[in-house]
């Protein structure tokens, strides 16, 4: 526990676990996107947290991941919740254990 | 490795867990808005003063804003009978535990090679924009059509059935 | 008799116009082209703005009167100033290879007195046609014509580029064409508009290939150009060495092939047949373009290329020719004949516009001569004053038409002098003018300076005496229509009645002139051959005291009044009933039927031009339908078999492999699908699981 | 002695934080910053509250508050009495705790934006590099503070509002941002402090500020209608719209948490207007260099003012807007608008000095201007709706 990093990598990994964990127990379509949310923020806090403590912070290579992910994140929660909204509007309904229709 | 750290840490991490946990999905959604500014705030502590601002305007001014417009007009306002939790909940958590696990463990196995203290970089904003429309400029391109057939996608996909048949 | 002489007169010609052109001949343009853009205007109008539209077409037709008044006032006073008016205005339209395509317009005596005739005569039809279309639903569509039309015309009159000319000639040919068929509704005018469009394109494709011949051989179509025009020495003395068949020289040729399109347009014997039928138009029409303007447009072209025509005419030392030339002599021929002819078919004619028109015909003939013999001034002075009054009598036709609502046959008018005395007064003036009654109408000198100069031909003698029967027959079929119509009793169904102010003021004017144009050709003073040929020549009322002038004279007086008298001997007064036959038809039957029938010219075309081409297309159509129909039938069988191998080939072989293979894999899928049971969280699941795998075995491998 | 009025205010900082240790004094020194925006922006509150009153009283021929103090000029004392001492209400199926932070996270976030404006020359309380990103980043804090508020009342008149809210200033707040990238474009920067020593240098007639050329007045204008739009003024006024929504998304609010919403509005009406200052109108700059002896901050506050007196103005004559024609105008008309403006900005970076930008921008963003409204007209989307029982 000597490098300053370790503390942000352990809380990227809690932050990745809590957004997988809300992913798979809860049963609302949208709480599953939020966590998946999470589990994105967390891989920010590393690329940002990587590029900090990197040899070459002026490459600014994680710095440009991250803020690319950001942008990416919110195109991926416009697209997922305007899904939600359209399922929704068919079925009446969020809840994913009720929502089985996507098998092939 | 500051008090503030240790700090935003705890906002952040009772954020998130708060958003995972509580029943009503509003109160879920402003959980996790708190998890967002932490990690706004822990991209400021780690000197990235346009990520953080960005990640403010984006998830807190847009993101959390559409995941209310989400719930709202799902009526998840209104608290479910049977749970707010799935049927195989017990399934979802020892794998959640799992990686934690194993993310751990891969912290452990590399701790030797982290790097140490390092100086603040001097990297400006105009340095980031000089980037973006130089050697990332492709990706730049790239994550603008993105986001432009996401917009299109999503009002598309949400559009009423009878505006989209006419 | 006088003649424009190139050689001299050249030097004076370029000095006029290297002296830098005055301003007139450069807005000369404006003349046609405020007509057009009047029309174009009027096209875009609503049917409804029928004043706006009237406003428009004779606002402009007035304003290009005032522009050539003003070009003509400008020719007359250089005249006065002894000094002949040619100014030109050349440009180049577009190259191709190494030549140019030349356009220009001209300004000199007999364009500026045309235009001026056109203006004149067009405004006060167009005025007439206000109050003769006023009842009609496409009056704008009407105006938009007639400006059009007088746009064109005007075109025609000053073009100084047989191109050009040729353009505007087709484009009055258009309208003409869509003037006969206004009434598009009656078969008939439709009928009409075809006949006449077809035939003057008949000429128009001998003046194209004329054309086509004098640009070969010229280089240009421009008539005038400081010395290089085609019609210049330079030019003429190029075509005259260059020899055609039959002993024709090219100038001959050409100018015959030019004639050839003068006659279709103006109606010449082989190709006369369309100008009665066009009497389908409205009488405006008939009075504007089959009468004062359009048809004289071919008298017009023959007069502007005169100097082609009359090439190599041989000449005494003092410049009076002392021969003729093919063309002029074929041209005289052909006019004298239509002259005859025309008039006999006259005769016979029932239609009150009909008989105008066959009228038309002749007078067109008598024009034609007297180009031939008389050359430009005699032809065109008949022209000029034949504008007038023939105007006048189809404006009083329409007029007596009007008033007897929408009769035509003049069988059933009668004794209409004492319900329209307006028009009767301005009809007789305009008849006793036609029938060239001696001294008082314009007629009367125009024709005879056509009959002098047939008389004084020492080449050709055969003329005159067609001529001469001519006006016998002419005087005789104006008496037997005017008797028709206004004398005797009334025959007519309704109650006539007189036209508004509006058709009888044009009329009156008309009348006027069709008594004072005389005043500038007579042989005492003849203004208007000087005019024209730019050269003095003796005058005085001495001249007119001259023997041979006074025989003339008394033998056309004669004459008229021979026909005069005839006519009232047989019609006056007499007041037949409608179904009756025919006085002369009662006198002599045999020569009555073939006159009524129009020489069976029409039944001529028919069983012989129209014949072949009928015997032609049905040749044509077996060809298309057994021929070719045959081969592409062969060809599509062909191929239709070639498919349906393919389709036989495809069936069995490919797709029986292909549903197989498909057979086989919607099994193997069907059982690999049941792990994906459409929960999303289950495939997240096994994400996650595979994730942690993944890891495992990433850091166990990486284990130093 | 201009010298010493022009900083004033960063002279009496220094004198201040001079009888601290050495080690306390940069932290001395933000939060002397923070008292005294927090200690002026509420007084200019307070004055604007009687002059807003006084004005539209006037608008509407009227002479509006008179009676507390000299001409009534002690009135914002007795309102701010009052909601202290009224009682403060929680609807009883409220949320209680967000019912309570919304009003504070409004005010929090609003104030947090005056943090990077400068109102004079070096009178800023943090220089950032990011400072406009931030300032938007803390605007867009706000709306989630009405959806709280909103949403917490448990009264559908309060949510009605607060979406009406949200939706009208999520549209809005892109014009805003794209209307001010066409700044950052030509100053290139982010900084503020730099945008606005990009446009204090004076050369030829007119100021170099940006509303003086073709595009900066277009963005000026579109920048002026979001920012109206932005803090739900008139006459974007519907998320309040009292004859629909009794007062929007505060209509459960009293006392003084009410004062804090309105509080926030005002204070949001300073900062975006600051902020327009900061970027188009030249902020603390002088508009001639003869008036430089004028100290900067009465430009900047001066300005200020002027704006919050095109607020009132704007209040006082204009009818309010129907919600479809609040959306179509920003999505149809004034995002295409801002685009376009930012393609010329572009062009005009690109083209260099001379007349023929002056004349290609005009051109191009007059036309586009009276095109999309003819055709925003025609097709009706800014048009008034034809009722069926009033044909």
């Amino acid at each position: 526990m000597c490098s300053p990093l370790t503390g942000y990598l352990i809380v990227a990994a809690l932050l990745f676990s809590i957004g997988l964990a809300g992913a798979l127990v809860r049963r609302n379509a949208i709480m599953v996107l939020i966590g998946i949310e999470l589990m994105l923020n967390a891989a920010n806090l590393n690329f940002i947290a990587f590029w900090r403590y990197s040899p070459h912070p002026e490459a600014l290579t994680g710095m440009m991941f991250a803020i690319f992910s950001i942008a990416v994140a919110a195109a991926e929660a416009a697209v997922g919740l305007g899904l939600v909204i359209a399922i929704y509007r068919h079925t009446q309904t969020t809840d994913l254990d009720k929502m089985n229709r996507m098998k092939g | 490795m500051g008090i503030m750290f240790y700090l935003i840490a705890v906002i952040t991490l009772a954020g998130a867990l708060a958003a995972m946990t509580l029943k009503h999905l509003v109160h879920a959604a402003l959980a996790v808005t708190v998890a967002f500014g932490g990690l706004a705030l822990f991209f400021l502590n780690l000197d990235a003063q346009f990520a953080g601002f960005a990640q403010i305007l984006v998830y807190i001014g847009a993101v959390a804003i559409l995941v209310v417009f989400a719930i709202l007009l799902t009526r998840g306002s209104e608290l479910p009978k049977d749970g707010v939790f799935s049927r195989t909940w017990f399934v979802g958590l020892p794998i959640a535990a799992g990686i934690f696990a194993v993310l751990g463990w891969a912290l452990i196995a590399s701790s030797k090679a982290l790097p140490s203290e390092m100086a603040t970089p001097a990297v400006t904003v105009h340095d980031i924009g000089v980037a973006l429309v130089g050697r990332y400029v492709l990706p730049l391109e790239i994550v603008a059509l993105l986001l432009t057939a996401a917009t299109i996608g999503a009002v598309i996909v949400a559009l009423h059935e009878k505006a989209r048949a006419r | 008799m006088l003649m424009l002489l190139q050689e001299e007169q050249t030097v004076a010609f370029q000095c006029m116009s290297d002296c830098g052109s005055p301003g007139v001949v450069q807005f000369l343009w404006l003349i046609p082209a405020i007509p057009i853009v009047a029309s174009g205007v009027i096209a875009l109008l609503k049917q409804p703005r029928r004043r706006l539209a009237a406003t428009l077409s004779i606002g402009s037709l007035g304003f290009s009167l005032l522009l050539s008044l003003f070009a003509f006032a400008h020719v007359v006073s250089n005249w006065a100033g002894g000094v002949p008016t040619r100014e030109t205005i050349n440009f180049t339209w577009f190259h191709f290879g190494n030549s140019a395509v030349d356009l220009g317009w001209i300004l000199d005596p007999l364009a500026a007195i045309m235009a001026v005739m056109v203006c004149f005569v067009g405004l006060l039809i167009f005025i007439y046609s206000v109050g003769y279309m006023e009842h009609d639903e496409n009056f704008t569509r009407f105006f938009c014509f007639m400006s059009l039309f007088a746009g064109a015309m005007l075109g025609v009159v000053i073009a100084n580029s047989l191109l050009l000319l040729f353009m505007c000639w087709e484009l009055v040919g258009l309208t003409s064409y869509l003037l006969i068929g206004f009434w598009y509704q009656k078969p008939s005018a439709a009928a009409a508009a075809k006949k006449a469009f077809l035939t003057t394109r008949v000429g128009d494709v001998f003046f194209l290939l004329g054309i086509v011949w004098l640009f070969a051989q010229s280089g240009t179509l421009l008539f005038y150009n400081h010395g290089s025009g085609s019609l210049e020495t330079f030019a003429l003395q190029a075509l005259l060495s260059h020899h055609a068949a039959w002993g024709l020289t090219a100038a001959g040729a050409i100018g015959l092939l030019i004639f050839a399109g003068a006659a279709g347009k103006s109606g010449q014997l082989p190709l006369h047949v369309w100008l009665p039928d066009a009497m389908e138009g409205p009488t405006p029409v008939s009075a504007l373009i089959h009468a004062a303007t359009m048809v004289a447009a071919g008298v017009y072209l023959i007069a502007r290329v005169y100097p082609l025509m009359s090439a190599g005419m041989p000449l005494t030392a003092s410049g009076e020719p002392a021969g003729t030339t093919t063309a002029l002599i074929v041209v005289t021929w052909v006019g004298a004949a239509t002259a005859v002819f025309a008039a006999l078919i006259a005769v016979a004619q029932n239609d009150i516009k009909r008989i105008l028109a066959y009228s038309t015909v002749s007078q067109l003939g008598y024009m034609m001569a007297g180009l031939g013999l008389g050359g430009v001034a005699v032809g065109m002075f008949h022209l000029i004053t034949h504008a007038f009054f023939k105007a006048l009598l189809f404006l009083g036709a329409g007029s007596v038409i009007h008033g007897c609502h929408e009769e035509q046959d003049v069988r059933r008018m009668g004794g209409l002098r004492a319900f329209m005395p307006a028009t009767f007064i301005t009809y007789a003036i305009g008849m006793l003018a036609l029938c060239g009654f001696p001294i008082f109408f314009s007629g009367f000198w125009s024709k005879d300076a056509i009959l002098e100069a047939a008389h004084n031909s020492a080449f050709i003698k055969g003329p005159y005496y067609l001529l001469v029967f001519g006006a016998l027959l002419t005087a005789f079929y104006m008496t037997r229509q005017v008797c028709y119509v206004f004398f005797g009793q009334g025959r007519s169904n309704g109650h006539a009645h007189e036209s508004p102010r509006v058709m009888t003021a044009p009329l009156a004017i008309l009348a006027f002139f069709a008594i004072a144009l005389g005043a500038i050709g007579t042989p005492a003073r003849p203004w208007f051959r000087e005019f024209l040929g730019g050269q003095a020549t003796s005058s005085g009322f001495h001249l007119l005291l001259e023997a041979d002038f006074l025989k003339l004279l008394a033998t056309s007086t004669v004459i008229v009044f021979l026909g005069l008298g005839l006519g009232w001997w047989l019609y006056g007064n007499k007041s037949p009933k409608a179904e009756e036959p025919d006085a002369l038809e009662k006198a002599a039957p045999a020569l009555w039927a073939p006159l009524r029938d129009r020489l069976y010219v029409d039944e001529f075309y028919g069983v012989t031009v129209i014949a072949f081409y009928y015997w032609w297309a049905c040749v044509a159509d077996w060809f298309d339908r057994r021929v070719w129909g045959g081969i592409v039938a062969a060809v599509a069988w062909i191929f239709k078999m070639f498919a349906q191998l393919n389709r036989l080939l495809d069936l069995h072989w490919v797709d029986g492999t292909f549903d197989k293979a498909c057979e086989e894999l919607s099994t193997g899928g069907g059982i690999v699908s049941r792990v994906q049971n459409g929960r999303a969280q289950t495939y997240l699941r096994i994400l996650a699981f595979a994730v942690i795998a993944l890891v495992a075995i990433l850091i166990w491998s990486a284990r130093p | 002695m201009v010298e010493k009025a022009d900083q004033v205010f960063v002279l009496l900082q220094h004198w201040l934080i001079s009888f601290l240790p050495v080690l306390l004094q940069p932290a001395a020194a933000v939060l002397l910053g923070v008292i005294a925006i927090v200690c002026v922006f509420p007084g200019l509150f307070a004055l604007t509250t009687i002059f807003e009153r006084k004005g539209l009283g006037r608008i509407q021929n009227r002479i509006g508050p008179n009676r507390v103090g000299p001409l009534g000029l002690f009135q914002p004392v007795a309102d701010g009495i009052k909601s202290l001492t009224k009682e403060d209400i929680i609807p009883l199926s409220a949320d209680g705790v967000l019912h309570f932070l919304a009003p504070v996270i409004l005010v929090v976030a609003v104030f947090m934006g005056f943090a990077v404006l400068p109102m004079g020359r070096n009178m800023v309380l943090v220089d950032m590099d990011a400072g406009l990103i931030f300032f938007f980043a803390m605007s867009a804090s706000t709306e989630l503070s009405v959806f709280m508020a909103g949403w917490s009342s448990r009264n559908k008149y309060s949510l009605l509002g607060a979406m009406r809210a949200i939706a009208q200033m999520i549209s809005y707040e892109i014009i805003l941002l794209l209307s001010s990238v066409a700044v950052v474009m030509t100053a290139g920067s982010l900084s503020l402090v730099k945008i606005v020593d990009a446009q204090n240098h004076s050369t030829g007639v007119l100021p170099n500020w940006y509303i003086f050329t073709p595009w900066g007045l277009a963005a000026f204008v579109m920048y002026a209608i979001a920012a109206t739009a932005e803090t739900n003024r008139s006459p974007f006024d519907l998320p309040e719209g009292e004859s629909e929504l009794v007062a929007g998304y505060h209509t459960e609010y009293s006392g003084f948490k009410f004062a804090l919403f309105f509080l926030g509005e005002y204070l949001a009406m300073f900062s975006i207007s600051g902020l327009g200052t900061t970027l188009f109108l030249g902020g603390w700059s002088a508009p001639f260099s003869f008036l430089t002896w004028i100290p900067s901050w009465i430009w900047f506050f001066g300005k200020v003012m002027i704006s919050i007196f095109v607020f009132i103005w704007m209040r006082g004559t204009l009818p309010r807007l129907r919600q479809d024609q609040l959306m179509n105008f920003a999505w149809k008309f004034a995002l295409p608008f801002t685009l376009l403006d930012l393609l010329v900005t572009a062009l005009w970076r690109f083209m260099g000095e001379g007349w023929l930008r002056w004349v290609v921008s005009t051109v191009i963003l007059a036309g586009a201007y009276v095109l999309m409204g003819r055709v925003g007209m025609y097709r009706g989307h800014f048009a008034p709706r034809k009722y069926r029982y009033a044909e």
